[in-house]
């Protein structure tokens, strides 16, 4: 991956992977509630498709130096193996997880590289992995852990 | 003096006095039969000290188809007031007059017989109106009199008036859906 | 002892009828006079009432206990306070509630400058009715400031629903002790004035003396109480004969004149004055400055008194001002009956007092009397 | 006469170069006095009670509805509007003014032609006096009004470990008629309780003694008044308007005073439940109190109602996760069987989809109302879970409720901050353990209720705000067990929620218990539902997303409770079982689309 197009276009690739995981998941999920909310994590990936193709067209990522909350739920949770009869509480863990990594991913990546362009860009994305990690660490907090 | 209860006793021998209340130190309350209520004025008044009559008014006991009068009697020297009561038959009420025994008592049941309908026979004017020039209703401190139909009937309210209740107002727009109540029974 | 004015013959052509009033006669408050006169002598005299009634006692009826608390003032539009009190304090007797030591010195202090600025009002009336204006314009002043006190104690200058069942609305205002002296020092060196000007005048002492004159045998008849008995040589005065409030705790003097007239109604009045003077002085002096000022109460808005009837009193400045209460356990008035003094005085001795009376005396022989329509019609 | 008499008057002149007093108005600016009681004004603290209109005596006040000014729960959006016309400036409405929004200005002169003018809402019409500072309000030691709750009985903290007693003793009727009496009957609380219960009607019951009418009024809208009565989560206290200057009424200690007046064997004569069969038959999956309360106002309309409960007993939440000492099990049963006496037939031990298919139902029925509620403990899934001394706060509570020991030890950790967490607690120390709860966030964002938190702690719970459990380790007995908790900071939600807790990972800590409880939230449990009827019905997270009245888009079936809606507490159920029977009694006489 040597320009900024190419590193777009492996991440829009992922968030593809990402969303067939989670209707694949979907379709073999057995409990109703489950099966919507699987879709709904699904369209939720191809959100992030849709916005990083925006982004090759001239949209703008997010700031590398901008404050994404990192709540730390992901740190201490099991990894859980997604299955048919997967639960809320699960598919939570799941997906903040997949996030988690996709943000050390990119992460990784901006350090490893030299040119400025490029690393802006990958710590851009690492940027929205962690944005999209707080948003299932909020669920996760809200849905999960009511009492705790 | 001897103690009013003492005294309400010794009167007691030729009148005949019930429900005595000592309200306080000062003031006891006692009911007598109409007709021996005159004679028993005249008798505190010359023989018992109670020279100065306070007040003489009605009460309306609707429900018990009664008025009582209160003639408020004061001893000036004893530091004592009685308060006589009277029932009377609500319907065509009368009661003896007592402006023979205290002038302002003329004025006091000219008012009564306006505001209540009472008859004293013999007392002066007392038909002629008193604060009520021109009234054409029953009279008006009779408890079914009641003042809020009157004047709604007689006078209009500004307009641009009208007030909504807190609790109806908030189901209406919170939950109109949360009180609507099938009728019982079914079908 | 009803006896009424010896008839006289309209159709003989001697009489001429005059009304006056409906509006002040004199400076009492609405309520008119039809007199017949001969000549300029008053042979006969009716007195017409109503122009001012409200219906107050009906209207407590419907009233929840706390409703009727603002209302009451209004039964005596220059003396108003007396109404509250006595309001409040049937109500706490029969409610069983007892107003805290600090709310008895307040309401007395309150009482006692209402007396004051009532009497004052009185005083310019007497003058006025007698071709003493400026004595009239000297007094009105000074019970206004008066009022400017009322009004910084409690809200309001005329109408202070102030006093209320269970003790009184507010503390007292920071630094009324000593504007309220300043105030008392002003007036007793009015009154100084008034002295000199109206008691010592000459024309005022020739008008007044023998005008009037209320024998002493009338006074139980009739039904006459404060000033008006006091100028008949009775020492009556409810402030001595059943203390109320914290009167049991101050120094007066009780002032009573034989003469009976007009003149010495006037004089008993003035000197009433001074007692006043000097009882708000020993209030402020010697009331508490800090502690509650009401009782614990219920929640007013579903009030239920006990069952019961009682009637208390107080020494106005025209006399015996009472409060009749009945309840019957409800939230609401069963029935209040309101005794004011002029009841009696404006009608039954009016009537009686104006026979024989020169008509330019009239207004003057009314306002020594000092009644006040609105309490006679309720 | 004498020459004194003649001379004297002519003091007169003394005065005459006195400045006037007459004040020029309104060339001279002549401003009332500090209190002087001028021209209402009205705060944003206004919340539209209209106490002000029930004691003005003058009816000048009248309660309006304010452009852009929204009614929500604890304000009705109305405003006091004045007519001057009426007003007499008693300040009676100021006096009594709830939240002291309201006062006077010392602003008193208003000159206007127009003669209707003098009519205006306080506070949030433009009027010239409203920056005021000065002016009449009600003296801090003046009070109409009265602010203090009266006490009741409970146990003390002792005695209440001691056994599962009953804490709270209820009020004796004097108490009662008291706390009732502090009631301004405004009516805010109606809308805020998910029952809409006849909240100031009843209190006036108790306050005039008229236990009978009160029981009438509360099954108008809650057949588990006593079960309410003593463990509701009382959401109607928080927005009652005496709280804002004092405490809330005990809204719901006046509902078990009623209650506790009247014995169980009159109810049917006190409330006259006649039942008319009407011929129509409805299921009812669950038998906690949504189930049971859309049974019991089904079973009013004349419906055969049929309960299927997995557990032997009915009541649900109430009585497998409610300890005895918050709500003893008569209490409970005095509102269930009274709704069971009526007819409704309860088939217990019964699974559906194990014991009964799901399709039989929807097929035999004619309507069929779901509340299976929220029975999954959520794992916390750390490290280390499946340790054997890890144990769920739910188990625990159906172990004690159901005669069993649960085994707790003597030295517990319960994590968790909501009711199960603190009854968890509450139970471990009647079992006579030393108790430590661990809570992810501060005690001030504990869901449980504050009582229930308070009562923990004068029960001798420890607890330990801001403690994440990151992980569970063998102890060295294998009768214990070790957890690993670190702290968190808090950050606030920027989108208002609750402040979420970060982990510390340089400050951890490590202890050992004979048992942890694991109390941090509960999900539900629906795959005994087909795909074919799965597919149209409406989800949102774990819970059904309901439409008007409660109903699914499987047109026959309606739902409510915990797994519902959103509040999960017992009222709320009540409600949606009352909902869903208006519904379902709607959609069977065809009133409702299907």
């Amino acid at each position: 991956m040597h320009t900024v197009d190419e590193i777009l276009d492996f991440a829009i690739e992922r968030e593809q992977q990402a969303a067939d995981f989670y209707s694949n998941l979907a379709e073999r999920a057995n409990s109703a509630w489950m099966k919507e909310m699987l879709l709904g994590f699904s369209k939720e990936e191809m959100r992030h498709k849709g916005k990083l193709k925006s982004v090759k067209l001239g949209d703008r990522l997010l700031n590398a130096d901008q404050h994404v909350q990192d709540l730390k739920i992901a740190d201490y949770l099991v990894d859980v193996e997604p299955a048919e009869d997967i639960s809320l509480q699960d598919a939570l863990i799941v997906a903040m997880k997949r996030e988690k990594a996709a943000y050390r991913l990119y992460s990784d990546m901006a350090r490893a590289i030299d040119d400025p362009e490029l690393k802006t860009m990958f710590l851009g994305l690492a940027q929205e992995e962690a944005k999209h990690k707080l948003y299932f660490e909020v669920q996760y907090d809200d849905q999960i852990m009511r009492d705790n | 003096m001897a103690n009013p209860i003492e005294l309400l006793q010794r009167f007691g021998k030729n009148f005949a006095i019930s429900e005595i209340h000592e309200q306080k130190a000062d003031l006891t309350f006692f009911k007598v039969p109409k007709e021996q209520a005159v004679r028993l004025l005249r008798e505190l008044r010359d023989d018992a000290g109670y020279t100065h009559l306070a007040f003489l008014t009605n009460i309306d006991w609707i429900e018990k188809g009664i008025f009582t009068l209160t003639y408020m009697l004061h001893n000036y020297d004893a530091r004592h007031s009685l308060g006589m009561h009277v029932d009377l038959e609500r319907d065509n009420a009368e009661m003896q007059s007592i402006h023979g025994l205290w002038a302002q008592a003329a004025t006091y049941q000219r008012e009564l017989r306006e505001m209540y309908g009472i008859r004293f026979p013999g007392s002066p004017r007392l038909d002629e109106d008193f604060c009520l020039e021109g009234w054409d209703q029953i009279p008006p401190m009779r408890k079914e009199f009641d003042t809020a139909a009157f004047s709604l009937e007689r006078f209009y309210s500004r307009e641009g008036r009208g007030t909504e209740d807190p609790r109806e107002h908030m189901k209406g727009l919170l939950y109109p859906t949360h009180t609507d109540e099938p009728s019982s029974g079914g079908q | 002892m009803f006896e009424p004015n010896p008839p006289v013959d309209l159709s003989s052509g001697k009489y001429l009828k005059l009304w006056q009033g409906p509006q002040h006669p004199g400076i009492t408050g609405n309520m008119s006079l039809e007199l017949t006169t001969c000549g300029d002598e008053v042979v006969d005299c009716k007195t017409h009432v109503g122009y001012l009634h409200r219906g107050f006692e009906k209207l407590m009826e419907r009233r929840t206990f706390i409703q009727n608390f603002p209302i009451v003032c209004r039964i005596a539009v220059p003396e108003p306070t007396f109404n509250e009190y006595l309001y409040a304090a049937v109500v706490e007797e029969l409610a069983g509630i007892q107003s805290p030591e600090r709310a008895e010195w307040i309401r007395t202090l309150n009482l006692e400058l209402m007396r004051l600025a009532s009497y004052l009002m009185w005083l310019g009336g007497i003058g006025a009715a007698f071709g003493q204006s400026t004595v009239y314009q000297w007094t009105v002043t000074h019970r206004d400031y008066i009022l400017d006190l009322f009004e910084e104690m409690t809200g309001a200058r005329v109408y202070h629903m102030y006093i209320v069942p269970g003790g009184v609305r507010g503390r007292l205002p920071e630094g009324f002790e000593g504007r309220c002296h300043e105030v008392l020092n002003r007036v007793e060196k009015l009154l100084r004035d008034v002295e000199k000007v109206l008691f010592n005048n000459v024309v005022f002492k020739a008008r007044t003396k023998g005008l009037g004159h209320i024998p002493r045998e009338m006074v139980d008849p009739y039904g006459i109480t404060g000033p008006n008995q006091r100028a008949a040589g009775f020492a009556r005065d409810l402030r001595k004969d059943a203390p109320y409030l914290v009167y049991d705790q101050l120094e007066f003097d009780l002032i009573t004149a034989t003469e009976s007239d007009t003149y010495a109604r006037a004089w008993v009045r003035y000197q009433e004055m001074h007692q006043g003077i000097r009882m708000l002085r020993q209030c402020l002096d010697r009331m508490p400055k800090d502690g509650p000022f009401q009782a614990r109460m219920p929640n007013v808005l579903h009030w239920q008194v006990p069952a019961g009837e009682t009637y208390a009193k107080a020494e106005c400045t025209r006399g015996e001002y009472g409060y009749y209460l009945v309840t019957d356990g409800s939230e609401y008035v069963r029935r209040v009956h309101v005794r004011g003094p002029s009841y009696t005085h404006a009608i039954a001795l009016m009537e009686k007092l104006a026979v024989g009376t020169n008509i330019a005396d009239i207004a003057g022989l009314m306002v020594s009397l000092h009644t006040y329509p609105p309490e006679i019609e309720r | 006469m004498s020459l004194k008499d003649l001379i004297s008057p002519f003091y007169v002149w003394q005065r005459a170069f006195e400045k006037p007093y007459t004040q020029k108005r309104p060339i001279e600016d002549r401003p009332g006095a500090p209190r002087y009681r001028g021209f209402h004004m009205n705060s944003e603290d206004c919340i539209g009670c209209g106490t002000c209109e029930t004691i003005c005596q003058n009816h000048a006040i009248d309660m309006v509805p304010v452009e852009g000014l929204e009614q929500r729960s604890g304000d009705s959006g109305l405003r006091p509007r004045f007519d001057y016309g009426r007003c007499c400036w008693c300040a009676l409405c100021v006096d009594i003014c709830t939240t002291r929004s309201l006062r006077m200005s010392n602003h008193y002169a208003w000159i206007t032609e127009d003669p209707d003018a003098f009519h205006f809402t306080a506070g949030t019409d433009a009027m010239p006096w409203n920056q005021n500072s000065l002016g009449y309000r009600r003296d801090d030691d003046y009070h109409l009004l009265v602010h203090e709750r009266i006490d009741m009985q409970a146990l003390g903290a002792e005695e209440s470990v001691a056994g599962f007693d009953e804490v709270m003793k209820g009020y004796t009727e004097e108490q009662a008629v008291l706390e009732a009496d502090r009631c301004v009957e405004c009516g805010i609380c109606v809308a805020t309780c998910p029952a809409h219960m006849a909240i100031p009607d009843y209190i006036r019951a108790v306050r005039q003694r008229d236990y009978e009418a009160g029981l009438r009024l509360l099954y108008e809208t809650n057949p588990f008044s006593s079960t309410c009565g003593r463990i509701c989560t009382h959401r109607c206290e928080t927005v009652c308007v005496m709280g804002y200057q004092g405490d809330p009424i005990a809204i719901r200690w006046l509902k078990r005073a009623i209650v506790d007046r009247v014995p169980a064997e009159r109810y049917r004569e006190i409330l006259g439940d006649e039942v008319v069969e009407n011929g129509r038959k409805v299921g009812v999956i669950g038998a906690g109190p949504g189930g049971m309360s859309a049974a019991y106002y089904l079973r009013r309309q004349g419906y055969a109602v049929t309960v299927y409960e997995s557990q032997a007993r009915a009541g649900g939440m109430l009585r497998y996760g409610v300890p005895s000492y918050r709500l003893p099990d008569d209490q409970l049963d005095k509102d269930l069987e009274y709704i069971r006496s009526l007819g409704v037939e309860v088939k217990f031990n019964t699974h559906i989809g194990r014991d009964v298919p799901f399709r039989q139902l929807i097929e035999d029925y004619d309507a069929l109302f779901l509340a299976v509620g929220l029975n999954q403990p959520s794992a916390l899934r750390i490290q280390g879970e499946e340790h054997p001394r890890v144990l769920s706060g739910l188990q625990v509570l159906d172990d004690v409720a159901s005669g069993r020991d649960p085994g707790v030890g003597s030295k517990v950790a319960v994590i968790g901050g909501g009711n199960v967490a603190m009854d968890a607690a509450r139970v471990s120390r009647r079992l006579g353990a030393d108790v430590t709860v661990l809570y992810r966030r501060r005690i001030e964002d504990m869901p449980a209720d504050p009582e229930e938190i308070h009562e923990s702690q004068a029960e001798g719970c420890k607890l330990v705000q801001q403690a994440i459990p990151v992980e569970i380790k063998n102890a060295a007995s294998t009768s214990q067990v070790t957890i690993v908790w670190g702290e968190a900071e808090m950050i606030a939600d920027d989108k208002g929620g609750r402040p979420r807790p970060v982990l510390q990972e340089d400050r951890m800590h490590e202890e050992t218990y004979d048992c942890i409880i694991a109390a941090i939230g509960q999900g539900g449990q629906l795959d005994f539902i087909p795909a074919e009827y799965r597919d149209r019905i409406e989800f949102k997270w774990n819970k059904f997303v309901p439409g008007e009245y409660q109903q699914t888009g499987l047109p026959k079936l309606f739902v409510g409770g915990d797994i519902a809606n959103s509040r999960a507490d017992a009222i709320s159920a009540i409600e949606d079982g009352h909902h869903a029977a208006r519904g379902i009694h709607r959609f069977l006489t065809g009133t409702l689309d299907g």
